[in-house]
């Protein structure tokens, strides 16, 4: 499977197992990117910027 | 004197009766005012297990582990907390003579909060980083004091379960210490107590009767788990202006009035030193 | 006007969107003040099922089938109507800018109620007659509307639980559409709309559109089960100077406005013929 | 078992199998009595009027 990361638009290979909602380090700049869509026809990956929240904000 | 109480859930859940603490309230009442939050956090666990759902918590990439509050967990909640426990709570004081009223904070929107988007977990099967969303947990944002004060002028004693409303007004599950806090801030609170099942803020077994400013970051170290969010919202609450924040067990005797004449507890305050 | 609404627990069981009922609120409550009551039979029987409990049904000595709200009970009583159902509601208000808020009958001894003392049932084992005692279950003696008027009066919109306070200050589960026709006469309310989910009182399969004061024992022999109690609470509204109380459905377009125009539902007053 | 009937003080026997919270009939006034205590070294019952309410209070 085809990435390109959206922050610094350097293609990278992930693995063909690779999960919807999966975090994926840009190899290249280190941003954290999240897998939110899996092309299998085209084998490419379309993914955002990760961010969370940490802490545990409930009862 | 208008003093926020906080009755945590883990002292909710002792086997033993909180008589004297619902007595201190009455007594206390007289002559000022009080407002009591709860939290419920150990009683919403039980009732899930009870229904045969396993408390689903997860754990964030950087190690802290999170209750994952999902829609099950959330009406479980609200159940719990702004039915069971905010109700058991109005009896005991309407049985003392205080004219207690329960609300939650989504009640004409008096606590609005952020829904958290999503949270990023270790996937326990893959050891991968992954999403997840469909949390229904939230972090305060501003609170709306009017129906809270409306209230209070007209004698009654607000009893407030930690279910606030988000943006969309949809109610969402929120830590209860951190409810305490922002009400305290919003009400402009004399004092604020936090209870719960141990004396207080130890080291070394040994109970800190006082805490200043400089301290609290070097107490964040020392302590662990559940007193550590304590510390950290007695200083959040601090941050926003109150002038005293005080961690004690609720089940002493007048454990209320002891602990605000420093008599028990770890009271923590900008004033000392 | 004032308008007290009841939604009743088959009503919010329903499989769809009550939408058309929150909005029909919302448009309303610009021009006029809304109460909301509720109840939550069937949501407690299903929750003590989720929990492993069947509920307890007994026959009284006439015949009459009555549910025993043991302790247990009672606090799933308190969790599904005072804690989900309530908030529930609150939300969807919430949403449509409606400013509302979630208490119980308990809540500032708003309800008080007289506790069952004891209930004479047929054992079914031994075929005879015996008393059995602990239900928690209240018969609504007086109202006290201040937190219902102060409430009025600050733009807010209270949706009440029908849980309510004994003599000694206990919760009590009660009955909601008794809760809302005490509500409607203390708050002197200008119509009482009973919300199910059938279209009103039928005769043959026929909507009957109006009942006057001669008709309503003569319906009361021939309808059944839950529409006789929608009757019987209906009279007692009328008898208690409402003066009109309508019975309809709450699925409908408009519920509200429709059923207040005559379109739909079955009027009931003392004003006709 | 001994029972007497606190309304007309009839003086009646009730079987031995008799229960807490069984409600007996007086068979002279007719009255509605609880028992409300089984002494078996006396072999007899206390009984209290059985006044209930029939009505569904609840949800
Ligand atoms: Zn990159
Ligand atoms: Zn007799």
């Amino acid at each position: 499977m085809k990435a390109t990361c959206i922050e610094c638009y350097f293609e990278f290979e992930v693995d063909d197992d690779v999960m919807l909602g999966e975090i994926i380090e840009c190899p290249d700049c280190g941003t954290e990117l999240e897998v939110i869509e899996i092309n299998d026809k085209e084998g490419e990956v379309v993914l955002q910027k990760a961010e969370s929240e940490e802490e545990d904000w409930g009862e | 004197m208008l003093i926020v109480l906080k009755l945590g859930g883990r002292l909710l859940a002792q086997d033993v009766s909180l008589n004297e603490m619902f007595d201190d309230i009455a007594r206390i009442n007289q002559a000022h005012q009080i407002v009591v939050c709860h939290g419920g956090g150990p009683q919403i666990d039980d009732t899930l297990i009870k229904l045969g759902k396993k408390p689903v918590i997860v754990q964030s990439a950087s190690g802290v582990k999170s209750r994952l509050t999902d829609v099950e967990t959330l009406i479980v909640a609200e159940m719990v907390m702004a039915g069971k426990i905010n109700k058991e709570i109005v009896s005991e004081l309407l049985k003392r003579g205080v004219n207690a009223v329960g609300i939650s904070g989504i009640d004409g929107n008096t606590i609005q909060s952020k829904k958290k988007d999503k949270l990023i977990i270790i996937d326990p099967e893959r050891g991968r980083k992954r999403v997840i969303r469909g949390d229904n947990s939230g972090k305060i944002e501003k609170i709306n004091p009017k129906l809270l004060n409306l209230l209070l002028d007209n004698g009654y004693t607000p009893v407030i379960a930690p279910i606030t409303a988000s943006e969309k007004m949809e109610p969402l599950n929120t830590d209860g210490d951190r409810t305490a806090v922002y009400v305290a801030s919003a009400l402009k609170a004399d004092k604020l107590i936090l209870f719960t099942d141990v004396q207080g803020v130890l080291e070394n077994g040994k109970l800190i009767s006082k805490i200043g400013r400089e301290e609290i970051n070097e107490f964040f170290k020392k302590v662990e788990g559940g007193m550590k969010k304590k510390i950290y919202a007695a200083r959040e609450a601090l941050e926003m202006g109150i002038q005293e924040v005080i961690i004690s067990s609720g089940l002493n005797t007048h454990p209320i009035s002891d602990a605000i004449e420093g008599k028990i507890g770890t009271s923590l305050s900008y004033k000392y030193f």
